[in-house]
């Protein structure tokens, strides 16, 4: 007679599917993959797979001299590119104790924080198209190809540009530049408000976004999960703030912070950020001195042995270069600290328990860059 | 752009000259004057290139005036996959993959220095594939990194005028076409 | 034998009278059914390759585009390039996938919109049958879509498929309810369920006026309950793009995935022309009674005209909900139907009793 | 606490941890044994508070393996730097701190997926940006590949 198997009885609920999102996938900006475990459809867990867009930049950077690797940085946050040449541009400069122009110092300011708006607006559009508003994605890009006018006008680049180098600029902005910056910020206090009207107050996007994905502060802190996306969490972490560098000790902006810590909250952060940074370009744009756009480097640049380390605002957090140099041209190790790669840290912890289009939401609330968290 | 410029490389006319059988260049051409004016790409995007394509749909340079607007997330229904970024080891399965589900007849744009060869990533990297034709085969390399949307809507109009000598006859060898 | 724009019955008559004077009865039949199938087949394709190319233009024009200009003026024969190359597109076999089932499903999408199309009046005497139960035969077969979309997502052996399609029977199924109330809120006041009567009952006022608020109200759930019924934006959970990638039909290609984006447009145009038909009074001119100038310049204006006109209103709303609105969550969306729709709904239903009893209607 | 004080404390805490000279933070060369108890106390103890780790660096050395601590306190704004390293290139481990910053966790993976320091008690240490079946350590010196990288 045959033997009566008794195959295990699986208990339906406890059952968990997963799914997997990504590399390709809309929502995930990117090639990130996330395996997700649902039931029906709430997020019970996810893990980020990340890699698929690892290029190794911080092995080339040991085989590269420093100009050169401000091209490296340019490719990792694209979105942000003046502000992760700032980054290494002042390291360097830190090293070899080099004084920057004040121009430079207010040019970078400025170009930094047009930097910002635009990549805030990015995100406005990938966010508004995540959450199935297609039209935000238009209205974003439509404003933000007025702040890549300027850049081309002035560097001839629209996204990745290399503007700074060690010690200055590449070259002088353009004649027109402070014109059409000031150009730019009348267009844009009036554009942002139809951002408010078709997205922000909309009823749907705020049932769907408030007490959604909550981060505590203490969370937010230990997931080291800064820039806007810790902010909304409450957690301090303006670099601009606490470490001032450029001329952002001389000019008057708030640090914007909210506590609920929610998709919201995030949302909100950034948007009332657009308009901080337009405050500080305003303050800035009529006083540029007159003066150098650069210092005479030396032609192969050769930082003393030692660590340098230079902590920056990127648009979606904080980024540090740390540098040990062993007095060559080339450094011995460099390594960025990205601020999407820790924000990501976050995203399992904050998803559970909700809907998969939370998750989307939330996704589209941190923000991330996937080059970035790559490198 | 002048109309002479855009035709400055004659070789792929000279594929329509072998001439043929008026019915069938009659179907040849209604199927190729669909297909071309209806390419589909896939959401694909890797990295800083991604950005520049979806500036090419935006209101500025607007895409959708060739009607590719329709941006298909399931590969099942795309007509060409723009591999926007660069592609690495690991990503290189996948983007076979997606090649592969892709159904029939699909094309391929490599756009931005580094799918056509690896671009920045180049040396000294161990993860990087130099060119995405190593992996997949591409139809139109568009250069620059990244490209302008301009230079990617110039790449789409080179795929379409490919598309066009499309045929369904048997493939005559190169020598016989270029005699 | 005097035709007219604005009266069709004696054409039909005609064309009936000729059938049966030179065939037998049963030819005649034959032949009138195979011509009504292919005026209605035709009719189909192009209001749907129009819609496709409509809602580009509209979607265009709201994002500060100007979509489709290359291919013919304007960009007017793109749709038709794309029905080329869907068509010449090849057709995945999923393995492991239930091939019937998957290969029937985008056919009962079509079907189910297909039939539901027959039923509705395009002007007097412009009808493929005008049924006594005319209102409960389009909802009985519009809802009929939704078990080829639960099949597409139950045999394509994806899981985003699945979760889409699941979605999709939770959706329907919920807001069917609410289409059939705000229906039937109209039929109390005008008494019959056949659209030839219901539209021959406007032409001294349109429902939505003759109703008072209670009208209105019916024919705004009408608008939510059937946005949500065709699974557009910002209902469109069951393709939702950013989080399923295409939903139900993720694993569908070429001409089975042009059925299913066909089947959406018409059935977009199938609840426009019911709201156009039970609502706005279809193809009745709008009257205002005392004005006999106003109401001659009215009628002058052919049916046709204001049907298309009135549908394509509607339509043009649907559009703008889509392109303005960000999507739903599933639990927000069941929310918004049993917790808000249905109730209002219900209440609704009452009050236009009590105004029909009353007799305050116009 | 100014670094002065800083330094005090954390030699009270940790008597062999080795004084290094840097312009920009405090740093300390600690023994990894020490690492765990002195971190749970840089975290958890009032005047320190050092809750917020910024940055986790594994460094080759060519002789040795280092992994380097930045941490900063977002309640006092001071900030510190500790070092441990290990001169066992087989088989180099250190503990894991991401018990007490959780975003160690993803940090470390990278460390050991381009460096191969081990992390004891890591809950989920895999490769993380390269495949499972990678070979070799790409950050570290002595790492060749000759199929996939080209020299220039």
């Amino acid at each position: 007679m045959k033997e009566v198997v008794n195959l295990p009885v699986k208990n339906i609920e406890e059952e968990e599917y997963h799914i997997n999102m990504g590399p390709q996938h809309p929502s995930t900006h990117g090639v990130l993959r996330l395996v997700v475990s649902l039931q029906g459809e709430i997020v019970k867990s996810l893990k980020p797979h990340c890699g698929y867009i690892h290029r190794g930049i911080e092995k080339m950077c040991e085989k590269d001299t420093y100009p050169q690797i401000i091209h490296l940085t340019d490719r990792m946050d694209y979105l942000s590119a003046h502000i992760n040449n700032h980054a290494v541009c002042m390291l360097v400069e830190k090293a070899l104790e080099v004084e920057v122009p004040e121009r430079v110092k207010y040019i970078r300011t400025i170009i930094d924080e047009l930097n910002r708006i635009a990549s805030h607006q990015l995100w406005w559009c990938s966010f508004g198209m995540d959450m199935g508003g297609l039209t935000c994605f238009f209205y974003g890009l439509r404003d933000r190809e007025k702040i890549l006018d300027i850049f081309e006008e002035s560097f001839g680049s629209r996204l990745l540009h290399s503007y700074y180098t060690p010690g200055g600029l590449m070259m002088d902005i353009h004649p027109n530049f402070q014109k059409s910056v000031k150009d730019f910020i009348v267009y844009f206090r009036k554009k942002i408000k139809d951002y408010d009207d078709l997205l922000t107050g909309n009823i749907i996007m705020q049932e769907r976004t408030k007490g959604v994905g909550i981060l505590s502060k203490e969370d937010a802190v230990s997931y080291g999960v800064t820039g806007p996306s810790g902010r909304g969490s409450g957690f301090s972490c303006d670099v601009r703030k606490n470490h001032p560098y450029g001329v952002y000790d001389k000019v008057e902006f708030n640090e914007i912070l909210m506590h609920e810590g929610d998709t919201f909250a995030r949302y909100m952060v950034r948007m009332h950020e657009m308009h901080e940074s337009m405050k500080i370009i305003e303050q800035l744009i009529d006083n540029i001195p007159a003066g150098d756009y650069s210092v005479k480097m030396k032609a192969v640049l050769k930082l003393p042995a030692g660590e340098y380390f230079q902590r920056v605002e990127a648009a979606r957090g904080e980024l540090g270069v740390y540098v040990l140099s062993d007095g060559n041209k080339t450094p011995f190790r460099m390594k960025f600290r990205s601020p999407n790669f820790s924000n990501l840290s976050a995203l399992d912890h904050i998803s559970r328990g909700g809907k998969i289009a939370d998750l989307v939401a939330i996704g589209g609330s941190l923000d991330y860059v996937i080059p970035d968290i790559d490198r | 752009m002048k109309e002479a410029d855009f035709r400055d490389n004659e070789t792929l006319e000279l594929f329509k000259k072998s001439g043929g059988n008026i019915l069938l260049t009659t179907i040849d051409a209604i199927f190729d004057w669909g297909r071309s004016n209806s390419i589909w790409p896939l959401t694909f995007a890797t990295s800083c290139c991604g950005i520049e394509m979806m500036a090419a749909g935006a209101a500025r340079h607007d895409f959708a005036r060739f009607g590719i607007e329709v941006y298909r997330a399931s590969p099942r229904q795309a007509d060409v996959i723009v591999v926007a970024g660069t592609i690495v080891n690991k990503m290189a399965p996948v983007l076979k993959r997606l090649y592969d589900q892709m159904s029939d007849p699909k094309y391929v744009i490599a756009m931005g220095a580094c799918a056509v060869s690896g671009g920045p990533f180049f040396y000294n990297t161990y993860h990087v594939i130099r060119g995405v034709d190593h992996v997949i085969p591409v139809d139109v390399y568009v250069p620059g990194c990244p490209p302008r949307p301009e230079a990617l809507l110039y790449g789409v109009m080179q795929l379409q005028r490919k598309i066009k000598l499309e045929t369904m006859r048997s493939p005559r060898s190169t020598d016989d076409l270029l005699r | 034998m005097n035709f007219s724009i604005y009266d069709f019955t004696s054409f039909n008559q005609w064309l009936d009278k000729l059938l049966y004077d030179n065939l037998s009865p049963f030819w005649a039949v034959v032949v009138e059914m195979t011509v009504i199938g292919l005026v209605v087949l035709l009719f189909y394709a192009l209001i749907g390759l129009f819609l496709v190319y409509a809602e580009r233009k509209v979607c265009a024009f709201m994002q500060n585009r100007v979509g489709p200009n290359r291919v013919g003026p304007y960009g007017f024969f793109q749709t038709i390039a794309d029905l080329i190359k869907l068509l010449l597109k090849e057709l995945v076999h999923i393995k492991n996938a239930d091939k019937l089932l998957f290969n029937i499903a985008p056919f009962i999408v079509i079907c189910a919109s297909f039939m539901a199309i027959a039923a509705i009046p395009f002007a007097k005497g412009l009808h493929a049958i005008d049924f006594d139960i005319g209102i409960l035969y389009v909802i009985a077969v519009s809802s009929l879509g939704v078990i080829g979309v639960l099949l597409a997502g139950w045999s394509s052996n994806n899981k985003y498929s699945l979760i889409g399609a699941m979605r999709s029977g939770a959706q329907i199924v919920s807001y069917e309810l609410s289409v059939g109330l705000s229906l039937l809120t109209i039929i109390v006041l005008a008494g019959t369920m056949q659209f030839s009567q219901i539209v021959e009952g406007q032409a001294n006022g349109w429902f939505i006026f003759k109703g008072h608020i209670p009208a209105f109200i019916a024919f705004v759930v009408f608008l939510i309950s059937s946005t949500a019924e065709t699974n557009r934006g910002p209902f469109d959970l069951a393709e939702a793009e950013s989080e399923l990638t295409a939903g139900f039909h993720t694993e569908y290609s070429g001409i089975k995935f042009a059925f299913f984006f066909l089947a959406e447009y018409m059935n977009m145009f199938i609840v426009a022309s019911i709201a156009a038909t039970v609502f706005l009074g279809g193809w009745m001119p709008f009257h205002v009674s005392g004005w006999e100038g106003f109401n001659h310049v009215m009628d002058f204006i052919p049916p046709l005209i204001w049907y298309f006109g009135k549908t394509f209103f509607v339509i043009f709303l649907m559009m703008w909900f889509k392109w303005t609105f960000p999507r739903l969550r599933i639990d927000q969306l069941l929310t918004l139907e049993w917790k808000y729709l249905l109730p209002i709904n219900l209440v609704n239903i009452l009050i236009m009793a009590f105004v029909v009893l009353m007799g305050w209607h116009f | 606490m100014n670094n002065e004080q800083l330094k005090e404390r954390i030699l009270g805490l940790v008597p062999d941890a080795e004084f290094q000279e840097n312009k920009q933070f405090l740093t300390f060369l600690i023994p990894p044994a020490r690492l765990h108890a002195l971190a749970q106390k840089l975290r958890d103890e009032e005047d320190l508070a050092f809750d917020f780790l910024f940055c986790l660096t594994g460094v080759d050395l060519i002789k040795q393996l280092m992994v380097i601590y930045h941490m900063e306190s977002t309640r006092h704004k001071h900030q510190l730097v500790l070092k441990v390293q290990t001169e066992d290139r087989l088989n180099p481990a250190f503990d894991t701190v991401c018990d007490l910053w959780k975003t160690a966790e993803f940090h470390e993976r990278e460390v050991y997926d381009l460096l191969g320091i081990r992390f004891n008690n890591h809950p989920d240490l895999r490769r993380i940006f390269l495949d499972e079946d990678w070979k070799g350590h790409p950050l570290r010196k002595d790492y060749t590949d000759e199929v996939n990288i080209v020299e220039l």
